[in-house]
């Protein structure tokens, strides 16, 4: 069956080459070059620009095989400063829509999609992909298909997927006299529901009762669509795909923001959490063990932890295990958000079937895989998972037992405000300024602001 | 008359002792004095001193253990002055090159702008002269961040995007209202006799600003190239949203680019560059300073 | 009232010597003037003597108490810059009462010290005004009030006609003469200019490069000027000084000056010249200490007027000897003219001989 | 004669008019025309008329926001652009004339430092010194002498934010206020110490008098600069906890570009700003009534141009 697809890719990469060759043969050796932007901006995800450049190389291989006169340069720019300035850069450079300054490719969040699609500034992706759907794209995961789809189309092609988690400090477990068997046992109770977010705050109790941790629960302090995972878990929802409309679910709201409030009345979260530096939080789980548990962790944090504060990996193994974001009652689930990257082709673009042949060439398993390892991500194709690389990797193939139950991101354009309102209001309620009532009015009021009354307000 | 010559008499002057011991006590007064001054100054410079020693800990040490205490000696840190941080960094010379330039830049426009407007404002006699400084204020309070989409429309018509000369514009317009302040107390203080031996002389007045005045006010114009050198070469925002090309980077976007989205830090990396970056600043400052200590704003001396 | 002696005092500011060693005893309610060139270190001397600068060595004595160390505040000096430095933000009452408000004294009495000094210094009806809004002349009076308001022991005063036109320079001169009389106050004087010096002050010190040249009252500085310098600094027009040697011609002694100028030599001078091996000096002789005759006399030479100029109430009369030239200072009235043929007698006793090396005075019984 | 004297006039201030046309006014009119679409992330100019301003009305934020930019723009510029630069600049200028120069100038070297900084980078160190956890400056020091960490930004928001500007902000102060008391005439200092007077009160009776201008200046300029900053709230304090640190010119940001996905509304931005605009210009005039700057313009003595 793989040697079937193998075969198959090559017939079509083939033909795409042979019209490649011949569409622009004329000239006498003519080099095209496709421009991406590409952003991290953590830097250990490098290949979403380095995997378009070897695509490139590769392309370049194939073309001088079959004697075409045309090259393909890959110009790829990696952005590592914020993403408030790469999406700047990209909504400047595409409103003005120069084909000299809007680059072939974006890679850029999923949540980009809604917005920038319904601004015409990509070209949907069905029609340029379709010739490598049966040799590459079925192998994807389908669910990611959806996190690229707006109004019916395809925008992007994913490039990663991670997982969020909750992350415990297991020689705390230890401590707290749970045997190797119940730690291991956790990750089973979380997800059949077994474990729920009071038994979490319970246990939050237990260590810190014990004196072993300052801070029992940390999260993180800045916005980010990981608070929505407590709302899932409170058995609520926030967005209707069909409708395609934001909801605001008041009960489960409500208790998310209950639950951020209890613990920071009763000290389980310190004081001014929102307030956190980034590093300190890392520092207190990762590697000071000073806090307990990271509700609101990520899988790529693995390989950052290593890079910056010097950490190894088997001191990570030592320390952390890790379970899906558990369910907070008996409507909601067990959940983790995942926040899938995309490759996107620009409307402007001159070279649109070229953009997605790079793509294509980039999605192959080993260049995916290399992706991966380094910046701790996951598998995107159902064969990357018997890569024999990416199985190698202990951490991924550990992590990916939590894919199943992955939530993503709202495709609406006015999801990002409706997060930083929930980061605000989990603040507001965390330093006493709100109710968790006042919290999901607060919620109420930014997001209508944003989008009027299309919203869905249960 | 008579009575202040009594009271002269009557004045009892201080014996030798009593004076010995007042001299005395004003003496110690006055190193208590010195001992507050310096104790004042070193305890409010606590947190710069203890800050940047960190920053400086931090870029020659592998990791701070507790965030203090240095494991490890290194000058790694450093090699961004040798090799890129990742194929994705632009050259680090070449992005010096663009924040001399960008710094040069906007100090050339700013002494060519602002100084004929001070004069203007100081010196010459036309309607409207205390409006137009009233003017300056009232442009400084605009804020000009929250004016980008704005200026991008503007450079953009200006095709001044994607290129530093567009950039220090934007700067040099920000910084005017300084400029001008800081010009018009320089030209204030230019002596009118002067002046107008020059125009007697046979010089047309934009002869004698040429050649009397602005040879007097040279202070001046060093002082507001420092000022616009450290703010052009410290700019960000403008450079990161109207340049998209990253061969046009400056220093302060490479800086930031390190830091990302501030989840993630290499503090070593992170304070090798900004020390790199404060360094040159820092030295023209030491070298320049005595032309900042002579701003004058507001009215005449004395 | 203090006598300020001062004892070898030396300051030096890194490598440069503004005052060398100069010993110096003021004495008690007069006027003495420091007078010399500009940067002669005048005024660092007075900055010492107000505390504000400390001299690298000696001592500073007002009556018997060494002053050294001790501050200004402490010294009670009263000081008039040259620039008045007249706070320009206070009123010229605020200003005049300002060293009182420090030494807190009573509101009341403060009041009535300010209106008198000021009644005084007669700028009574100022006293709401602020320094910008007066003339040169009342700044400088203000700045004498606040100087005399805390009855100081020693008044000192910088240049302080320097800033005036001539007309108020003679009033203002008699002005601070008459109130230093009036109060008795020691009174130390810096300037540049030899007439302020001499009309204002019972002694002088004349200083260059740091040094004392002469310390004396102003007629001897006049009369008896002990080196070249002070010969040639004091006195206006300058004195005529010319290289000279003491030889004979037509069979009596003179001085020869050049090749064509040959000045008869008095008879004692020429005596006590005679015990003398040097033979060259340089002969001073001033303006005013020349006679002009119309006809021959004793000890007169003769010369050709090359130019008359009318000085007022004087005329200077320029005689020419070849590549000699010699000033006379006669009256208004007197009648000569360019080219005219005349016989200029100098006054015996005013002629002054300095040494050609040293440059200092040579005495002889004159 | 006159109209060609004019044209002098208008051909010196000809390069400042054309950058202020370009910067300043044209940009003005974009924004305030911006401020009556709904502008968003497409860029598109549609008008909704004074909808935005209605919506400021509504905003339950917006009086929190208003109250903060008030505290922290008279708490920094009082306590810090002013009165810290001025005591910076006597210490220094006290430290010149006895110590000698090298010593002043290593302290205001010092205090210039943060200003050449990037802020990020100046973020960070202050984030350092805040951290919450032992780690940080101040809790490593209270953890020495056996305190608990306290989570200083939380505990004391709008203190952190005063005093993080407010060190950056005194050596404009410092600068400025040590240049005009260098350029005080000797005299002057001297005619107070033969006065009488101490170090203390000469600067109350003659050095703060003489620096009159600046000091008004710094007062009026900073007020305005301090309106319109935001970048190192944004980087130390985020706004938080819970809007306890936004200002004005902070939530404007923040509504155009800020947040975990910005919200990109550049309409109701836009009418932030011009609020804040047209605030700071009335800030602007009332300082030019009542600090009458208007004096400090001389009359010129050349009535030829």
């Amino acid at each position: 069956m793989r040697t079937m697809k193998r075969v198959a890719f090559l017939a079509v990469l083939a033909a795409a080459v042979m019209l490649l060759a011949f569409s622009f043969g004329v000239a006498a050796k003519e080099t095209i070059t496709i421009r991406a932007w590409t952003v991290g901006p953590d830097t250990p995800a490098f290949h979403r620009a380095e995997n378009l450049v070897t695509a490139g190389e590769r392309l370049n291989q194939m073309l001088e095989a079959v004697g075409a006169d045309i090259r393909v340069e890959v110009d790829a720019d990696f952005w590592t400063d914020d993403w408030d300035s790469f999406r700047r850069r990209v909504i400047l450079a595409s409103e003005e829509g120069d084909p000299n300054v809007v680059p072939d490719i974006f890679v850029s969040s999923h949540l980009d999609i809604p917005v920038w699609a319904s601004s015409g500034w990509l070209e949907p992706l069905d029609e340029l992909i379709a010739p490598y759907w049966e040799s590459t794209y079925e192998d994807f995961f389908p669910h990611l298909w959806d996190s690229v789809t707006y109004n019916g189309k395809v925008w992007g092609v994913p490039q990663d997927i991670e997982v969020r988690m909750v992350f415990y400090r297991k020689d705390h477990l230890q401590a707290l006299g749970w045997t190797e068997e119940e730690i291991a046992d956790l990750a089973r109770r979380v997800e059949e529901k077994e474990f729920l977010l009071s038994d979490l705050v319970a246990l939050a109790r237990e260590m810190r009762d014990a004196g072993l941790v300052d801070y029992p629960i940390v999260h993180r302090p800045t916005s980010g669509p990981d608070f929505f995972q407590f709302v899932v878990a409170f058995g609520g929802d926030y967005y209707d795909a069909e409708a395609d409309k934001l909801v605001i679910d008041r009960a489960a709201l409500e208790a998310t923001l209950k639950f951020f409030a209890d613990n920071a009345n009763e000290g389980l979260t310190p004081d001014g959490m929102t307030t956190w530096p980034w590093p300190a939080v890392h520092r207190a789980i990762a590697i000071e063990g000073t806090a307990g548990m990271q509700i609101t962790g990520g899988m790529w944090f693995w390989a950052e932890w290593q890079r910056d504060f010097g950490i190894t990996e088997d001191e990570l193994w030592e320390n952390l295990t890790w379970t899906l974001i558990p369910a907070g009652n008996e409507q909601g689930r067990p959940n983790q958000l995942g926040h899938p990257l995309a490759y996107m082709v620009t409307a402007p673009s001159r070279h649109k079937e070229l953009a997605a042949l790079l793509i294509t060439l980039a999605s192959e398993v080993d260049l995916n895989t290399r992706h991966a390892l380094e910046a701790a991500k996951l598998a995107i194709r159902r064969s990357q998972t018997a890569f024999p690389r990416f199985t190698e990797s202990e951490y991924l193939a550990e992590a990916a037992k939590l894919v199943p139950h992955q939530i993503f991101s709202a495709a609406h354009a006015a999801f990002g405000r409706y997060t930083s309102a929930l980061h605000e209001a989990v603040g507001g309620v965390e330093t006493g300024a709100l109710t968790p009532a006042q919290g999901v009015d607060l919620i109420i009021q930014r997001v209508t602001q944003a989008v009027g009354d299309d919203v869905i307000i249960r | 008359m008579a009575q202040l010559k009594t009271e002269r008499a009557q004045l009892s002057r201080f014996s030798p002792e009593r004076l010995r011991v007042e001299a005395r006590k004003e003496k110690s007064k006055d190193r208590a004095l010195t001992v507050f001054i310096y104790a004042f100054l070193i305890v409010a410079s606590l947190p710069i001193i203890l800050g940047y020693g960190w920053l400086l800990l931090n870029s020659f040490s592998e990791t701070l253990a507790y965030g203090v205490l240095p494991k490890g000696w290194t000058i790694k840190n450093f090699r961004f002055l040798w090799e890129l941080p990742s194929r994705y960094y632009p050259d680090l010379w070449r992005t010096t090159w663009n924040t001399l330039l960008l710094a040069v830049g906007m100090t050339v426009i700013m002494i060519l702008i602002a100084t004929p407007a001070a004069y203007v404002i100081s010196r010459m006699k036309f309607p409207g002269r205390s409006m137009m400084l009233a003017m300056t204020l009232i442009l400084h309070s605009f804020p000009g961040v929250t004016l980008l989409i704005s200026l991008y429309y503007v450079l953009r018509s200006l095709n001044l995007l994607n290129s530093i000369v567009g950039v220090f514009l934007v700067k040099a317009g920000l910084m005017l209202p300084l400029g001008i302040w800081i010009m018009k107390g320089f030209f204030d203080n230019v002596s009118w006799d002067v002046e107008m031996s020059g125009l007697v002389d046979g010089a047309s007045r934009l002869q004698t600003l040429y050649k009397i005045v602005l040879p007097q006010v040279k202070p001046g114009i060093a002082a507001m190239a420092i000022f616009s050198f450290i703010n052009g070469w410290s700019e960000y925002i403008y450079v990161i949203t109207f340049i998209q090309k990253k061969e046009s980077w400056t220093l302060s976007s490479y800086v930031n680019s390190i830091i990302g989205d501030f989840q993630f830090i290499d503090y070593g990396l992170l304070s090798a560059t900004a020390l790199f970056y404060i360094l040159p600043v820092l030295l023209f400052f030491i070298f320049t300073q005595k032309y900042l200590m002579t701003v004058t704003v507001g009215g005449t001396k004395g | 009232m203090a006598a300020v002696i001062l004892k070898n005092i030396t300051k030096a500011f890194g490598s440069v010597i503004a005052v060398n060693d100069v010993t110096l005893e003021i004495p008690d309610g007069k006027v003495t003037a420091l007078l010399g060139p500009s940067g002669c270190g005048k005024t660092t001397m007075l900055l010492m003597l107000a505390g504000i600068y400390q001299p690298t060595k000696g001592e500073i004595y007002f009556d018997e108490v060494m002053v050294n160390g001790i501050p200004p505040k402490l010294r009670n000096v009263g000081l008039v810059f040259q620039s008045y430095a007249l706070y320009p933000h206070m009123t010229v009452y605020d200003n005049i009462a300002f060293p009182l408000k420090l030494k807190k004294v009573p509101k009341d009495e403060i009041r009535a010290r300010v209106q008198e000094i000021a009644k005084i210094v007669q700028i009574d009806d100022l006293l709401q005004r602020k320094p910008g809004q007066i003339s040169g002349g009342q700044q400088q009076r203000v700045a004498l009030c606040r100087a005399l308001v805390k009855n100081p022991d020693l008044l000192l005063l910088d240049e302080p006609l320097s800033n005036l036109d001539a007309r108020l320079r003679i009033e203002t001169r008699a002005e601070i003469k008459r109130i230093q009389q009036e109060l008795g106050i020691t009174t130390i004087l810096v300037t540049h200019d030899q007439v302020e010096a001499v009309t204002m002050a019972d002694h002088v010190a004349v200083m260059r490069k740091g040094v004392i040249q002469q310390y004396s009252t102003p007629e001897d500085l006049l009369l008896k000027p002990a080196n070249m310098f002070v010969a040639s600094f004091i006195g206006d027009p300058p004195m005529n000084l010319l290289e000279t040697e003491v030889t004979s011609h037509e069979g009596r002694p003179v001085f020869r000056c050049g090749a064509e100028l040959h000045i008869p030599i008095p008879p004692q001078v020429a005596v006590s010249l005679e015990q003398r091996r040097a033979k060259e000096f340089i002969l001073g002789i001033r303006p005013e200490h020349l006679e002009i005759l119309d006809e021959r006399q004793e000890l007169a030479f003769r010369g050709t007027v090359s130019m008359v100029e009318l000085l007022g109430r004087d005329k200077l009369v320029d005689f020419r000897f070849g590549d000699v030239a010699i000033r006379a200072l006669v009256p208004a009235e007197v009648n000569i003219h360019e080219g005219e043929e005349k016989w200029v007698r100098p006054q015996p006793h005013r002629i002054h001989l300095f040494d050609k090396e040293e440059r200092r005075a040579v005495r002889f019984a004159g | 004669m006159k109209r060609r004297g004019y044209g002098m006039v208008f051909l010196l201030l000809l390069p400042a008019l054309l950058i202020i046309l370009a910067f300043y006014v044209v940009p003005a009119v974009l924004t305030g025309t911006m401020s009556l679409t709904n502008m968003d992330h497409r860029l598109s100019w549609n008008f909704v008329g004074l909808q935005n301003y209605k919506q400021m009305l509504q905003d339950t934020i917006l009086s929190r926001v208003f109250w903060n930019t008030i505290v922290y723009v008279f708490g920094t510029l009082l306590c810090f652009n002013v009165t810290f630069g001025l005591l910076l600049a006597l210490a220094t200028s006290y430290i010149a004339e006895r110590q000698g120069e090298r010593t002043s100038m290593f302290f205001r070297a010092l205090w210039l430092l943060p200003r050449f900084t990037p802020p990020i980078v100046y973020g960070v160190i202050w984030l350092w010194i805040l951290d919450p956890t032992r780690n940080g400056l101040l809790n490593g020091v209270l953890d020495f002498f056996g305190g608990k960490p306290v989570s200083w930004i939380s505990k004391y928001p709008v203190q952190v934010i005063v005093l993080t500007n407010g060190v950056i902000g005194a050596s404009f102060g410092m600068i400025l206020f040590y240049s005009a008391i260098t350029s005080i005439s000797k005299e002057y200092n001297w005619a107070a110490a033969v006065d009488g007077a101490g170090w203390l009160q000469r600067i109350r009776y003659v050095t703060l008098p003489l620096i009159r201008w600046p000091l008004m200046f710094v007062t009026a300029y900073q007020t305005l600069s301090l309106l319109t900053s935001y970048e190192y709230i944004l980087i130390i304090t985020g706004g938080g906890p819970f809007y306890r640190t936004t200002v004005w010119s902070l939530y404007a940001y923040n509504e155009a570009f800020g947040g975990y996905y910005a919200s990109y509304r550049f309409g109701y931005a836009t009418a932030l700003t011009l609020v804040l605009v047209v605030i700071s210009m009335v800030a602007s005039i009332i300082y030019w009534r009542v600090f009458r700057f208007r004096e400090m313009m001389s009359e010129p003595k050349i009535e030829v141009i």
